[in-house]
C-alpha cells in the first residue's frame, strides 16, 4: 500500500503530534507514505471563505502534483485539507466552469489534473485499505479499561466523505473498540470545537470547547480522541482558560493515531504524547510476557517489512 | 462464321482466379450441347481476342455476356461498360461478379496500403528504389499503359447494371447450364434474380437431420483443429457453418467434402447483407450471458471479417474498411 | 482537422426496446429533461430484434453512431431477448473495428422504463464522444470513391435497363 | 425515395400541436409543408389537438375525401394514442395498420429547447414514417378468448376491497396473501384519520366477508412463485407455506394457545411490531382472517431449526382433540391456477427510522415509529392502549417528528402523502390517552383531502404544538438540569427564528412509506416495471394508473405510490373496474406483431427454435421447417432478426420497414424546399 502523502501546514506545526505518531503507525502496519515534494497550502479556512477559485487552485496544484508523480491517492490526514482537497475534486467533476478555470491557472505552470487522484482519511485508510480485522493482528498492547469519548469534529465526514456516516460517524468508534478501548456514547461527536471563535471571539468558542469537556467528563471519559488538528488544539490549548471559568471539567485530547500506536505496542515517547497541554499519562498496561516461540514484540523499529 | 440463327454468348473475366472459366469447361460432355446451341463471340481465356472486335459490334448485339470475377481496375470497368453496351443481356456469373468474391477481401485495407505492402514492405520484396508500377511509362518515344488499380473491388452490379446473377464459387455446371437452358428457352425469371434456389443451404444439406435444436455455443472450432465427424452437423461439432445464411444451390458440395459451408452462394433474397445476419443468427445462440463469457467464445472467431464477409464484403452494407486513409491510427502488420 | 468539424452536428439512430428504454425515452420527456437533438429513435419491440443488419445499414446510410437500448439484464419483457443482442453485439464491435469504426460510435445501454436521466446522459455523452471522433458520413465519402468510375461512364455510356 | 413504389400511395400526413405542447418549440405548419413534398404524400395537415375528436374525425374526412390509402400521424407517444388513431383510421375505412405514429412530443418537443433542432429533427422523423408506412400492410387483430378468473396478490385494503368488487360481480378470485391473515397495515390502525373512526370497525366485516365469499379462493401465509403465459390467460404457481395446521379443521377456538407449553408468551409479536409478545402457537390478531392459528417453527419446542423435532410434550394436539387440525407435518404445497388477469396490491413497508441515526431510533428506548404507536394506543394492543414507555416511564410531553424518510435527499426525495395526517391524528390519540404536552415537528401541514384542514385545526384548537422546522437530532446531551434523563430535540424553529431545545420523555417518528424490499422480484415475477424510486410503474400516470406496461396486470394501492386509504380503496375499485372491463369482453385483442415463418423460404436450419422463451417455436417434422404458435408469440422479434436466411418475419415490425424507416429518418437529401 502507498499513498502520496499531504501534511498540509499543521502537521508541520501546532499538529506536529498527529504526524509524529501517524508516519509511526503507518510505517508499522506496512503503509508506505511519500510526502508530496513542494506542497503547497491546501487552501482551507480563509482562501476558501474569500475567493473559492483561489483556492480550488492552491489544492488543485496539490492533486497535480500527486497525479504527476503517478499517485493514485493522496493521504490528507488534517481534516481542513481533507475536506478542501476533496471538495476541489468534486468540483472538478460537478462544476465545469470551475474545473476550466483551475485548468487554466494550473496549466500555465504545466500541470494538469484529471480529477482522479482519490483524496484519503487515515480513518478511512485504516478501516477499508487494512481492515479492522488485519489491525486486530497488530494489536499487542489493548486499550483495556480506557473509556474513550470519540470526537470526529465537523470536517472529517461532511459532506465529501463517503466512508463513513455524515450525522453518525462511527470509524473511529469501531477503530478503537478494535483497540481494546472502552467507547462511550458520545452524542457531540461532530458537534462544534470552536473553530477559530476560540480565536476571534473566545467567550463564544470557549464555551463550545467546554460543552464538549463537560459532556465527555459527565460520561466518563479518560481523554477525547480527536481527528483533526484545530480541534486538539481547541480541545487543550484552553484548558487553564476553561479550569478557570468552569472548574476542574477538562479531559485530555489526543490523536487518535497516538491511541493507536499505543496499542500497536509503540513506545509512548514516540508519538508525540509529551505535546499536549493537558497530559494524557495513561498507558496500556504491559502485554503478557510472549511465549518462548515468538520473536521480540513488534515496534516501529523492529517490525517487519511490509512491501 | 457467324450464324445469324444462333444465340450470340460472351464470357468475359475480371478480377478473378479462373475458377470460373473451370466451371463452365466442367460442363463436360455438355459443353457440346451449349456450343451447338449458341454461338461463343468471345471467350478471352479460350479463344483469341482483340477489344477492336467487340467495340466493331453493334450495341445489344451479344444475346447474353457472362461475366465472371470483381471490378477492381479502370481496364476492368472499361470492359464491363463495353459489354454491357453491347450485350442484351449481362450475367454476373460467379461470387466475384455478383458479390466481389475474395478480390472482395482486400477492402479491409486501403489501396495504398496494398501497394506499400505488396511492392514495398512484403518480407519477400526487394524494392530498394520502391518502385511502383506506373499507369503510363514513356521511353523513347513509346509509351505503355497499365490499368489504373481502383480504391475498392466492386461486384458488377456496382460498376453497371446487371440482369442476372449465378451464384458460386465457382457456380456449378448444373446452374450454369439450366441458366443456358432457360436463356435459350426464353424461360428466364424476372430481371435481378439469383438463379439459385432462394432457400438457404440446410435444406439440401445430407447433415441436416442432426442439425442441433439448442446449441448454446461456449466453445468455436476451427475446422483443421478437429478430427471432424463426416455425418454430424458442423455447428453441432461447434464449427461454424455458414450453411443457414446460405442460399442453396450448390448441392452442398462443401459439406460432402467434410467442410462447412463459407457462403461462395451469398444471401437469400430477404437478406440485405449476409456477414450481419449470419453474425445476429450465430451469435443469439451463444450460451454465455455476460460479456466475459461471450467475449470468451467469440475469440472462437478470429477474424468475422474472413469469417461472415468471406466473399460479399464489396457488396455488403458497409463495403470496405471506411477508416480515412490518412488516418494516423490505421496501420497494417 | 476538417474545419467543417465545427458545424457538423452528429447524427445518430436509436433502435430502443418499447418496454424499458422507450419508455424511458417518454420518461425523460415527461420529465422534461434535456438532451441533444442529434438522436432519432426508431421503436422496436425488444433489443432482441435488432438485427446486425439495422446497425451497419444505419451507418452505411450516414448515421455517425448507432445506440441500441435495452432493458437491463434480467429484467427484459421477453425473458432473455437483450441477452441476444449482447452476444451479437459483442462479435459486432470486433467486426466494425476491423472495418475501421471505432467502438464508441456504436453502444448498446441498459436503460430501464424509469432511467429517463440516463436516457438523458447517454445521449449526450455519446454525442459528445462523436462530435470528438467527427463524421462517418459513409454515403458522401462512397461518393467519393464511386467518383472513379466516372471517366469511364462518360466515355462509354452505359444504356439503361 | 426507398425501394417503394409511391405511385400507388396516397399519404395523409398529420402533425399536432397538442397546445402548445409541442407547438411552442417544433415550427408544425413547416414540418406539414415539408411533408407535403415528400414521394406519396397527398396532404398534410397541422392542428391544435389531434387526439381530439374534431381531430379524429379530420382523418376521417379525409380518408373518405382525399381517398388516403395510408395516414401518418406526428404527435405524442405511440404508447399513448397508437390505439386512438388505429380506431380513428379504422372508422374512416381504412385497415388499421396503414398508420404510422411519430413521437414528437415526449422525444422531441419536451425534450429540446432549440426549435430550429426540435423542427429538423421532427422532419426527419417525419420522413422515416412516411417512408416506413407505405410498406405497411394491411392485418388482423387475432381474438383470444379471455379467461374469467383473476388472481390478486395482496390482502390489504386494496386487495381485499379489490377482491370483493369482482367476487360479487360473479367472477372467481384467488387472494393470496403472504402473511397468515388479510388485513395488511391497515388492522395494524387503531383510528383513522379524519373521521377517528376505528379501523378495525371499518375493516373487519370486509375481511369476514372475504374469508366466507364463495367465489373468493383465499390462501394465506401464501406466495405466488411462478407466472406463466399472456393476458387472458395466466398459469400461476401459489407456494402455501406449512401453518402446521389444517386450515378446514380449525375452528379458530385457540384452546390450543391456551395450553401451549409456554404459559407465558415470551417471543416478539410482529403484528404489535415486537411491542407484545406471543406464543409459538398464535393468532395473529384476533380478527385475523382465517381464524385459523398458526406455528411459528423457528421457536415451537417440537421444531429445531425448522426441523421437527418431536421433543415437546404436544399440549396443543391433545388441547385440539378430536378436531386433530394441527400438524406437524404439514409441507409446503403448490397450488396452480388459471387466470385472465392479476391484481397487484402488495402495499409498501414503512421507512427504517434507523437510515436517519440522529433521531436515535434504536438507540434510545422511547423513540418510537409511527406503527408502533399504533399499535401502543391500540385497546387490542400490548399496553392495551395504555401510553407506557419502553422504561415503563409515562411521558409527560411527546414530539413527533415529520418526514422521517420522506422530502429528504439523502433517504427518499418523496412526500408519504400520509404521514402529516396520521402525525396529526397519533398526536390526537396520544394527548387523549396520556394527557402529554405534544409537539409536533413538521417541514410543511399537507391536509389535502376531504375534512383533512379540519381536522389539522382542530389540532390547533386542541392545544398540540406546531413547530415549523426539519428537527437536527435526538438527544440525551443535556445542558440544563431540567434536561436530564430527557430526549432533547434540537431543532431550527423556522417561524421563530432560532434553534431550540425541547426535551421530551418520548419521541414518535412519522416514517415514510417506501416500496416493499421484493418489490423488485415481485416486479420481475410479473414481468413489470419500477419507477426510479421502486414503487410499480404505472402505464400513465394519469390515464391508465392502475394498468402496466404488461397487459392484463394491474396494480392497486401503496405498491404504485404511497397513499391513504379512501385513495386505495377508490383505486382498488378503479383496477377491479379494469379487470372486469378485460374479462367481460370474453376476449382480447392480440397486438399483431407476432413473427410468422414464410415458408417457402425457411430452410428447416433450426436456429430460432431455441430462441423463443415462450416455446411458440416449434419443430415440424413433416415439413422439416420451424412453424410459429401464434397463440403463443408475443411479438419481441428476437427470432426474427436470428433467421440467418431472412425466412421470419414480423408484423409491423417487417425488415423492409425497419429498413425504410432508416433510410427515412437519415435522407437528407430530401432537401427542404417549402417556403
Amino acid at each position: 500500500m502507498k499513498y502520496a502523502y499531504f501534511p498540509g501546514c499543521s502537521l508541520k506545526g501546532l499538529g506536529r503530534a498527529y504526524e509524529e505518531s501517524l508516519l509511526p503507525v503507518m510505517k508499522h502496519l506496512g503503509v508506505e507514505l511519500e510526502e508530496l515534494q513542494d506542497w503547497n497550502c491546501c487552501g482551507a479556512t480563509a482562501y476558501m471563505a474569500i475567493d473559492e477559485a483561489k483556492a480550488c487552485v492552491l489544492a488543485a496544484r496539490n492533486l497535480a502534483l500527486a497525479q504527476a508523480g503517478g499517485h493514485q491517492q493522496l493521504l490528507a490526514p488534517c481534516a481542513a485539507c481533507y475536506l478542501v482537497l476533496n471538495k476541489t475534486k468534486h468540483y472538478f467533476h460537478e462544476y465545469p466552469a470551475m474545473k476550466a478555470t483551475v485548468d487554466r491557472a494550473l496549466a500555465a505552470i504545466n500541470l494538469s489534473y484529471d480529477g482522479n487522484v482519490a483524496v484519503r482519511f487515515p480513518l478511512e485508510v485504516l478501516l477499508t485499505d487494512i481492515g479492522l480485522d488485519a489491525l486486530k493482528q497488530h494489536v499487542r498492547r489493548p486499550l483495556k479499561g480506557l473509556k474513550v469519548a470519540p470526537y470526529y469534529g465537523c470536517q472529517v465526514v461532511r459532506p465529501y466523505a463517503e466512508f463513513d456516516d455524515q450525522y453518525n460517524p462511527t470509524s473511529m468508534d469501531r477503530l478503537l473498540e478494535v483497540l481494546g478501548a472502552t467507547v462511550v456514547r458520545f452524542p457531540l461527536k461532530t458537534k462544534c470545537c470552536g473553530g477559530s471563535l476560540t480565536g476571534t471571539v473566545p467567550e463564544a468558542g470557549i464555551r463550545l470547547v467546554y460543552i464538549l469537556h463537560n459532556e465527555a467528563r459527565k460520561r466518563g471519559a479518560d481523554c477525547l480522541a480527536t481527528a483533526c488538528p484545530l480541534c486538539q488544539f481547541n480541545l487543550d490549548a484552553y484548558h487553564s482558560h476553561l479550569t478557570a471559568q468552569y472548574g476542574p471539567v477538562v479531559v485530555p485530547a489526543v490523536y487518535f493515531t497516538q491511541l493507536l500506536g499505543l496499542a500497536l505496542g509503540l513506545p509512548a515517547e514516540q508519538l508525540g504524547l509529551d505535546r499536549a497541554a493537558i497530559p494524557f499519562l495513561w498507558r496500556p498496561p504491559e502485554p503478557a510476557p510472549p511465549p518462548a516461540t515468538q520473536t521480540e514484540p513488534m515496534t516501529a523499529a523492529s517490525g517487519p517489512k511490509y512491501s | 462464321m457467324s450464324n445469324p440463327a444462333k444465340p450470340k454468348i460472351a464470357f468475359y473475366w475480371c478480377a478473378s482466379c479462373g475458377g470460373c472459366e473451370e466451371a463452365v469447361v466442367d460442363l463436360a460432355e455438355e459443353i457440346l450441347g451449349v456450343l451447338e446451341a449458341v454461338e461463343i463471340v468471345l471467350w478471352p481465356c479460350a479463344m483469341d481476342f482483340k477489344k477492336t472486335d467487340l467495340e466493331g459490334l453493334p450495341d445489344r448485339s451479344l444475346n447474353a455476356t457472362f461475366l465472371n470475377g470483381a471490378i477492381r481496375t479502370e481496364e476492368q470497368a472499361e470492359m464491363a461498360h463495353l459489354l454491357r453496351r453491347k450485350s442484351q443481356l449481362l450475367v454476373a456469373y460467379g461470387a466475384c461478379a455478383q458479390l466481389g468474391g475474395i478480390p472482395g477481401l482486400a477492402n479491409q485495407f486501403m489501396r495504398e496500403e496494398i501497394l506499400r505492402y505488396v511492392y514495398e514492405d512484403a518480407p519477400t520484396v526487394i524494392n530498394q528504389d520502391r518502385a511502383r508500377p506506373q499507369s503510363r511509362f514513356t521511353e523513347n518515344g513509346y509509351s505503355l499503359c497499365l490499368p489504373q488499380l481502383h480504391q475498392v473491388v466492386r461486384a458488377l452490379d456496382q460498376v453497371v447494371p446487371v440482369d442476372y446473377y449465378l451464384p458460386g464459387c465457382p457456380p456449378t455446371p448444373k446452374l450454369t447450364q439450366a441458366a443456358i437452358g432457360a436463356l435459350l428457352a426464353g424461360t428466364l425469371p424476372p430481371k435481378g434474380t439469383v438463379l439459385a434456389p432462394d432457400m438457404a443451404l440446410c435444406e439440401q444439406c445430407p447433415r441436416k437431420a442432426t442439425k442441433p435444436a439448442d446449441p448454446r455455443f461456449a466453445e468455436f472450432h476451427r475446422p483443421h483443429s478437429l478430427n471432424l465427424d463426416p455425418e454430424k452437423c458442423f455447428l453441432a461439432q461447434g464449427v461454424i457453418c455458414l450453411g443457414a445464411a446460405t442460399r442453396g444451390g450448390c448441392e452442398a458440395a462443401c459439406v460432402n467434402g467434410n467442410m462447412p459451408c463459407t457462403g461462395c452462394f451469398g444471401p437469400t433474397s430477404r437478406v440485405r447483407d449476409q456477414g450481419a445476419k449470419a453474425l445476429s443468427a450465430l451469435c443469439a445462440n451463444l450460451a454465455g450471458k455476460e460479456e466475459p463469457a461471450i467475449a470468451q467464445t467469440l475469440a472462437g472467431v478470429p477474424d468475422p471479417i474472413g469469417m461472415f464477409y468471406r466473399y460479399g464484403l464489396a457488396k455488403s452494407l458497409l463495403r470496405s474498411n471506411v477508416s480515412s486513409p490518412n488516418d494516423p491510427k490505421r496501420s497494417y502488420v | 482537422m476538417n474545419p467543417v468539424v465545427n458545424k457538423w452536428q452528429p447524427r445518430i439512430v436509436a433502435f430502443f426496446c418499447n418496454w424499458c428504454t422507450y419508455t424511458g425515452a417518454d420518461l425523460a420527456g415527461v420529465s422534461r429533461l434535456k438532451y441533444a437533438a442529434n438522436v432519432r429513435i426508431v421503436r422496436l419491440m425488444c433489443s432482441g430484434r435488432v438485427d446486425a443488419q439495422f446497425i451497419v445499414a444505419a451507418l452505411a446510410r450516414g448515421a455517425d453512431g448507432v445506440l441500441i437500448g435495452g432493458c437491463h439484464p434480467g429484467d427484459c419483457h421477453y425473458a432473455e431477448g437483450n441477452f441476444k443482442m449482447l452476444r451479437r453485439f459483442e462479435l459486432l464491435k470486433r467486426m466494425l473495428a476491423d472495418l475501421g469504426i471505432e467502438p464508441e460510435r456504436v453502444r448498446l445501454e441498459w436503460i430501464s422504463a424509469a432511467e429517463g436521466e440516463k436516457v438523458r446522459r447517454v445521449i449526450n455523452t455519446m454525442t459528445e464522444q462523436l462530435l470528438r471522433l467527427g463524421p462517418l458520413q459513409l454515403p458522401q465519402r462512397r461518393a467519393e470513391w464511386d467518383r472513379e468510375l466516372e471517366p469511364v461512364s462518360a466515355a462509354t455510356p452505359t444504356q439503361s435497363l | 425515395m426507398s425501394a417503394t413504389n409511391s405511385n400507388h400511395l396516397r399519404i395523409g400526413f398529420y402533425i399536432c400541436h397538442c397546445g402548445h405542447n409541442i407547438g411552442a418549440v417544433v415550427d408544425c405548419p413547416a414540418v406539414a409543408r415539408y411533408v407535403e413534398q415528400l414521394p406519396g404524400v397527398v396532404l398534410a395537415r397541422d392542428y391544435k389537438y389531434m387526439c381530439s375528436d374534431p381531430g379524429q374525425e379530420l382523418i376521417e374526412k379525409d380518408i373518405a375525401e382525399f381517398r388516403l390509402n395510408r395516414v401518418v400521424v406526428a404527435s405524442c407517444s405511440p404508447l399513448l394514442h397508437e390505439r386512438t388513431f388505429r380506431s380513428a383510421i379504422q372508422a374512416g375505412g381504412l385497415n388499421p395498420f396503414f398508420f404510422q405514429m411519430v413521437n414528437i412530443r415526449e422525444q422531441d418537443s419536451w425534450v429540446h429547447a432549440d426549435p430550429v433542432a426540435a423542427t429538423e429533427k421532427a422532419k426527419a422523423l417525419a420522413r422515416a414514417a412516411v417512408a416506413r408506412v407505405g410498406l405497411h400492410c394491411a392485418l388482423e387483430v387475432h381474438q383470444m378468448p379471455i379467461n374469467p378468473a383473476v388472481l390478486i396478490v395482496g390482502g390489504g385494503i386494496a386487495g381485499i376491497n379489490a377482491a370483493l368488487t369482482i367476487a360479487r360481480a360473479g367472477k372467481q378470485v384467488y387472494l393470496v396473501e403472504r402473511e397468515p391473515s388479510i388485513g395488511g397495515h391497515m388492522a395494524k390502525f387503531d383510528k383513522t384519520f379524519p373521521t377517528l373512526d376505528c379501523a378495525a370497525c371499518i375493516l373487519t366485516p370486509k375481511m369476514s366477508e372475504v374469508g366466507v365469499h364463495p367465489n373468493i379462493k383465499l390462501w394465506t401465509y401464501s406466495e405466488v412463485t411462478r407466472v406463466e403465459g399472456y393476458v387472458g390467460n395466466y398459469q400461476v404457481t401459489v407456494q402455501r407455506r406449512p401453518r402446521y395446521v389444517n386450515e378446514d379443521l380449525c375452528t379458530g377456538c385457540q384452546e390450543c394457545i391456551a395450553q401451549c407449553v409456554y404459559k407465558e408468551p415470551k417471543f416478539p409479536d410482529r403484528f404489535n411490531e415486537g411491542l407484545g409478545k406471543r406464543k409459538p402457537i398464535y393468532i395473529p390478531f384476533p380478527q385475523a382472517t382465517p381464524q385459523v392459528v398458526v406455528i411459528d417453527p423457528e421457536v415451537c419446542l417440537n421444531f429445531k431449526r425448522g426441523q421437527l423435532t418431536g421433543k415437546c410434550k404436544q399440549t396443543c394436539l391433545a388441547a385440539c382433540g378430536e378436531r386433530q387440525a394441527i400438524n406437524f407435518r404439514q409441507q409446503s404445497q403448490l397450488e396452480q391456477v388459471q387466470v385472465g388477469a392479476i391484481i397487484i396490491a402488495t402495499g409498501f413497508q414503512t421507512f427504517d427510522a434507523r437510515r436517519v441515526p440522529q433521531y436515535g431510533y434504536g438507540v434510545f428506548p422511547n423513540v418510537y415509529t409511527a406503527l408502533e404507536v399504533e399499535r401502543l394506543v391500540n385497546a387490542a394492543g400490548p399496553t392495551a392502549g395504555e401510553i407506557v414507555l419502553r422504561d415503563g416511564r409515562r411521558p409527560e410531553s411527546i414530539g413527533v417528528i415529520h418526514c422521517v424518510g420522506s422530502r429528504d435527499q439523502k433517504t427518499h426525495a418523496w412526500c408519504s402523502r400520509v404521514c402529516c395526517m396520521y402525525s396529526l391524528k397519533l398526536a390526537h390519540l396520544l394527548h387523549e390517552h396520556s394527557g402529554a404536552e405534544l409537539y409536533n415537528f413538521y417541514i410543511d401541514i399537507r391536509t389535502p383531502g376531504k375534512g383533512y384542514e379540519e381536522f389539522y385545526d382542530k389540532l390547533l384548537d386542541e392545544g398540540v404544538h406546531f413547530i415549523r422546522g426539519r428537527v437536527g437530532e435526538v438527544t440525551d446531551w443535556a445542558m440544563t438540569p431540567e434536561e436530564e434523563n430527557k430526549l432533547v430535540l434540537r431543532v431550527e424553529d423556522t417561524l421563530a427564528g432560532f434553534v431550540r431545545r425541547i426535551p421530551v420523555d418520548m419521541v414518535v417518528l412519522a416514517t415514510g412509506l417506501e416500496p416493499q424490499a421484493d418489490a423488485p422480484a415481485v416486479r420481475r415475477l410479473f414481468n413489470i416495471s419500477c419507477g426510479s424510486e421502486g414503487f410499480f410503474l404505472e402505464r400513465h400516470p394519469k390515464l391508465a394508473p392502475v394498468s402496466t406496461f404488461t397487459d392484463g396486470v394491474f396494480i392497486a394501492g401503496a405498491c404504485q405510490g404511497p397513499r391513504d386509504i379512501p385513495d386505495t380503496v377508490a383505486q382498488a375499485g378503479a383496477a377491479a373496474a379494469e379487470v372486469l372491463a378485460l374479462i367481460d369482453a370474453g376476449h382480447i385483442e392480440q397486438e399483431p406483431n407476432t413473427a410468422r415463418v414464410i415458408a417457402e423460404a425457411c430452410s428447416g436450419c433450426k436456429t430460432c427454435l431455441p430462441l423463443c422463451p415462450f416455446t411458440a417455436l416449434t419443430w415440424d417434422e413433416a415439413r422439416q421447417q420451424a412453424v410459429v404458435n401464434d397463440a403463443l408469440c408475443k411479438g419481441c422479434g428476437t427470432c426474427v432478426a436470428s433467421c440467418p436466411s431472412g425466412a421470419l418475419a414480423q408484423g409491423l415490425f417487417e425488415d423492409e420497414q425497419v429498413f425504410a424507416e432508416l433510410e427515412g429518418l437519415l435522407n437528407d437529401s430530401l432537401q427542404d424546399t417549402a417556403p
